[in-house]
């Protein structure tokens, strides 16, 4: 069964990972970078004070120069980065790309691509999504093999920190049609090959995303990750393992906005005393309060069984990531609703959670794909 | 032939004479709309053609009395007038706080000498007014409201701060509500006065929103200098007024579940987002959303349309308006929430990109003041707790 | 467009009704019933009287003795029998059987049986669910052409007042598969003849329902009621017109409750104060009489275009059933929380409510049955 | 070899000895419970000997010191007890209110003389013991009880109606929250008294439910005599005594939501009622329904074993029973919802008929009943409102 309680050295990290990023990646940090229309998206000095930390080492094998902390330690650096909307490659790199090479690199691949990784000198981006509804079965991108290597010719969108990523992590079908369950193999492509074409795009959160076009691009053999023909099931624990991080980050926004909230509502006067005392607000925020402890138990099960490798991870994940899109969404709107007109202002904060919740639920499939899912694998 | 026919006809063929062929036309934004003012520049002859020609005949504030400009058409007159427009798509001349706000409530409650510099000039569409009601400490608790206005004997000196103004930075006037008695309690002490916006002391601060711009401004008084025959109504007695304009106010916001004329309906653009597979929107779980949230829409177009056919027949419609007010913003907040959804990340695109240059999200983050505007949904429950069910 | 305003005459009507229905058969009346087992299930006695005032004519035509009051003056005595639990067989015999006969009789048949139908002296009831999952799309009675006339055999379940029924209204395939278009026929069958067997059962509302078999059931040519092989757009007018009704009976017991959860927390005190006086459960109230709202625009719109033959009834019928369904079970659930202790005893009557609201929502599909149907006759 | 290896080893040996077969089988109803007390006919010579084998070691309550007749055992004793028991299927000897309520509180809160008195034929399942909280004009407000004690020396005598007692007619002795004090404010003078069922009068009536009978009843009180020393703890201080009691109480209905092990789960019985179609729940409104129950229901679950293994953790776990109370009924009762959709009207044969004997439609009613007792889901959001959020 799944542990359900954090160890202390989990909580250990987990207070740490907090004070540096209270101190570090604050709200105000992220307004500044998305005012200033920040090119990368992010703050490279910030990111290597991460590095510095060891965020981005926290899922790497220590024979590759890592903590090896597991996802539940991973989890709590990403809970706490979603409380101050902290902007890094911690998703796209530290948790995805990580975790693709050590579930499918060559011994090479993983002992030339963790160590630099673990450094965050080197940025890895995972392209799987073809259009704007996640849809990981049906891959369209394909890779034709010619004499030496392939050729990669298709379009992925949303593809996260896609703009600055030095290895793009590609599904793409080198068998098969879209839906094919097998066929599907993924590469690690360099986006300065000729023929690829990286477009950022600007999203509704401030985060980076980008569109990947690939033109008669041409790949060596080595670019293969994992088994020809066979990339899908690495795929699906990758988004399991994708979706289990960003529920993780979306309890941790959560909560942010549920205890922002509630402090509002002990010093917004409103008729001469708090609104926090009207029973209707406060039934309001204990049903809330409820959720948001459903939400905690599934996000720990979930990274928790990753580490484990329990045969329901899959369900779990899934779990994990539909609740977590469902109490983020009613927490975000609550908060915006019980913050009044000043909630619509740009000037609070409680906007820049509610954008950033909807595009975390979206990413590798909402409450609603995954509420699908999880009754797949229930067998109804 | 009746008179009303009569009517008609001479209007069909007004109309037909008058209205620019450019003016025939569906507005394709919010930028089409003629707001008037001393700052306005139209945006072509055309629309200032219309707007003139209208207002000659009262027609932009049709059912005024011609002795302050308007129509001085009857209920009748006035319905033929709006057929008649829409039967050649006549755009509105005149997008007017005027017309629609402070011009009835000084019709009703202001003095003749209010009536008569004030009313003219709106319905030639040459003064643009704003509202000053909302403060930043006040919200739903409009009645706490903490802008003073001391009384300097043939004037007051008026100091505070109003937020929520739509377009104050672009108006010419405001209406605004103001504490003319500190001891009084609430409700009681407070006035609506009239001042023109160049007054010094006077100025305005655009507000950002998280859907981005907004028409909505802050507005800082400083000693601002307002005549006391500037006050509508009796002095301390401005609560009256501004429950009546906040009636008002939520009639019109209430109306946000409705789909635009013309527009796509909900299930239109989920087929549009989702496709259909065998007839049926594609994906299950979102189908079930959409097709709960258009029972509800239906079941509340015809309960906005039941309410006004219960107006009309003279039963009273109740506090009605507090429950459409509720039920029509929770529903358009629903809407674009499953909009977000529909179109998954390509929902979420800020910029450029897509197929719906940022509208999508900037409309669905907008939606979300539309429960807190015009009365709160906590408020609008509370009217129909008290008013309607007594409890309490 | 839809008249959504009561005329002078129909308010009149549902006066009379309300009047009648509060002295006759007021809540005491359906618990006597019930607590005596009754085997008919209603009262002889005050079916004659409703019959005195005239409800069992009001959808028969004014040529064959009847009111023709249409379905807005119907709605409105089904509206207030739902407000009492008025136990009689107006829905089976004066809505549905009327309604069948009108729409698909002959005219010998209509000659025949719709004087004695509004007098009260024949009674009909409608079979056609074949399983607990309302699908009238799948029928698998058969009716094979004999030389005279037709041999029948298959089940009917929930067959409404089944048991008292004089004639049956039956529908059974005389051509094609279980689920094909064409091929339904709808026959009058009278219940004594050979090889129909009528069963009673008792459901959770105290109401009459049947389960009727036919086993090599001989039945005349005359027994055929509109066209051979074409009855199924019969069935379903006849069902939409059930579920308006339905839908009216549904609003009648929902403002019922309602209004009795008002009054009981205007009087239910606790912690020295009036219930009412909490603002969580005042804004609940609220909530529920804007559903409610909405819910008497929508059965009002569906009887509407029930009587002037609009093209989107289907439409208006479906929606009406779907939010009454919806509302009921919101207002009775939230009727007996709101009664606390006291709602959950048989003596209340709260719970007579609840038990009737559900077997009223089953009754032709439920909320989920009818938001697939609105939204396959929207397109989509 | 541990100590508790050696206590595993002897309970497995005694329990393969002693459990009789009969025994070690799941029950198949509740009437297979064995409740004891005066009135209590065994069901079967197995039943009373596993009874009489069991409370001879005071098994029947474990950790109570031995010398009230308990079994004495530690935490980790229980534990294995509870383990060995679980192995071998062996059916709980006893239920009772006198080893899950009042027991304990005797023990935590009672004199060394009702200790004696009491607690041996507890754990003997000699004597059946009721609660006596509720009141037809409390609810809620359990404090605002009237039920008057009034003391006349060495004794009381106790006159209202106690409501909501569970097989009060079946029970020998009551606990029963009494006003010993009408000038005291609300939780202030009231006590917690005992007194047998047979004292003079004492009455009950059984209440049905809207589900059909039911093991509640109605107590009055009328001109009973209780003694002084039949007091739990101080007069006039039984609210603390009451709250650990409810606390108590709250927990055991919190599980309501899990699904008792060996039953069907929401997904098998929706399949049963549907059927699959390609592997899906062959209705697709329903499906989403279903599915949205089982996540909300596997996060509960998940909770449930969350706060317990904090608790184990030793770390606080706040008011999680007032959440846990709170989320588990309600999501009862969306349980038996579905369930009545998903079988249509075959879930609405209220006899004989249909497949399932009426037992869909009374536990879909009697489900209603969960939010209500040990405190409702109103009770539950306020108390998380005020002690763990602090509004308020």
């Amino acid at each position: 069964m799944a542990t359900l309680v954090l160890n202390e050295e989990q909580q250990m990290l987990k207070d740490a990972a907090r004070g540096f990023l209270q101190e570090r990646a604050p709200v105000t940090e992220f307004r500044r970078l998305r005012d200033a229309r920040d090119a990368t998206g992010f703050s490279r000095e910030v990111w290597a004070a991460m590095v510095e930390q060891g965020f981005a080492g926290t899922l790497i094998p220590e024979a590759h120069g890592g903590f090896a902390f597991g996802h539940v330690g991973m989890g709590q650096i990403m809970e706490e980065s979603g409380r101050t909307l902290a902007l890094s490659p911690l998703l796209s790199s530290a948790v995805l790309g990580v975790s693709a090479l050590t579930l499918a690199g060559s011994e090479a691949q993983q002992a030339e691509l963790l160590p630099a990784l673990g450094q965050g000198e080197l940025l890895l981006a995972l392209a799987v999504d073809e259009s704007g509804r996640h849809d990981p079965a049906c891959i369209r991108t394909r890779a034709e093999h010619n004499g030496s290597g392939y050729t990669l010719n298709g379009c992925k969108t949303f593809v996260l920190d896609g703009h600055v990523a030095d290895r793009l992590i590609v599904a793409a079908r080198t068998s098969g049609d879209a839906r094919a369950t097998d066929g599907v193999t993924l590469f690690l492509v360099n986006p300065g090959t000729a023929g690829v074409e990286v477009e950022r795009t600007i999203m509704v959160d401030s985060r980076n995303a980008a569109e990947v076009r690939f033109n008669d691009a041409e790949l060596p053999a080595e670019a293969v990750l994992g088994q020809v023909d066979d990339g899908l099931p690495v795929l699906q624990q990758l988004l399991d393992i994708g979706n289990a991080h960003l529920a993780a980050e979306l309890l941790g926004l959560t909560q942010e906005v549920f205890e922002r909230t509630v402090q509002y509502l002990k010093e917004r006067k409103q008729f001469g005393v708090a609104i926090g005392s009207f029973q209707a607000l406060q039934h309001r925020a204990a049903d809330l309060f409820s959720e948001i402890e459903l939400l905690k138990s599934t996000v720990i099960a979930a990274l928790s069984a990753l580490d484990e490798g329990d045969d329901d991870a899959d369900q779990l994940c899934s779990l994990a990531k539909a609740r977590a899109s469902k109490v983020a969404e009613l927490a975000t709107n609550e908060g915006v609703q019980l913050h009044g007109g000043m909630g619509m202002t740009d000037e609070f904060d409680v906007g820049l959670f509610l954008k950033r919740a909807r595009a975390a639920q979206q990413t590798f499939g909402d409450q609603r794909y995954h509420a699908q899912r999880f009754a797949r694998l229930r067998g109804y | 032939m009746t008179d009303l026919d009569t009517f008609r006809r001479e209007t069909r063929e007004w109309l037909e004479a008058n209205c620019p062929e450019s003016m025939r036309t569906p507005m394709q934004s919010d930028d089409d709309a003629c707001w008037g003012g001393r700052k306005w520049t139209f945006k072509s002859e055309d629309q200032r053609l219309w707007l003139e020609r209208m207002a000659e005949r009262g027609w932009t504030a049709p059912d005024w009395p011609t002795e302050y400009g308007g129509g001085g058409l009857n209920k009748d007159q006035h319905k033929i007038l709006r057929q008649e427009m829409a039967r050649i798509q006549a755009r509105s001349p005149l997008n007017s706080f005027g017309v629609w706000m402070i011009g009835p409530a000084i019709l009703k409650f202001g003095s003749e000498a209010l009536k008569r510099q004030h009313l003219p000039p709106i319905v030639r569409g040459e003064i643009r007014w704003c509202q000053g009601y909302s403060e930043p400490g006040a919200g739903s608790d409009l009645a706490g409201l903490q802008t003073k206005a001391e009384d300097k004997g043939d004037h007051f000196i008026v100091n505070g701060q109003k937020i929520w103004t739509s377009y104050a930075d672009k108006a010419d006037w405001m209406f605004c509500l103001v504490r003319t008695n500190p001891d009084a309690k609430k409700q009681a002490g407070i006035s609506l006065v009239l001042f023109d916006m160049e007054t010094p002391g006077v100025s305005t601060r655009p507000i950002t929103l998280i859907s981005g711009s907004s028409p909505f401004c802050e507005t800082f008084l400083d000693n601002v200098r307002v005549e006391k025959d500037q006050v509508v109504g009796e002095v301390d007695q401005g609560w009256t007024i501004a429950k009546y304009l906040l009636t008002h106010e939520r009639e019109m916001i209430g109306g946000f579940g409705r789909t635009a004329a013309g527009s796509k309906t909900l299930a239109e653009q989920a087929v549009d987002a989702v496709g259909l597979d065998n007839g049926r929107l594609a994906d299950d779980m979102l189908r079930a959303e959409v097709a709960q949230w258009d029972l509800d829409a239906r079941a509340f177009e015809l309960t906005a349309e039941r309410v006004s056919a219960q107006a009309k027949a003279g039963q009273g419609v109740g506090a009605a308006s507090a429950m459409l007010k509720y039920y029509g913003t929770e529903l358009n907040k629903r809407r674009q929430e499953l909009l977000m959804a529909l179109n998954g990340t390509d929902a979420l695109y800020w910029e450029g990109k897509g197929s719906f240059d940022g509208s999508l999200p900037r409309h669905w983050l907008r939606s979300k003041g539309n429960s807190i505007e015009g009365g709160t949904s906590e408020i609008q429950l509370n009217v129909i707790a008290k008013n309607i069910l007594e409890l309490g």
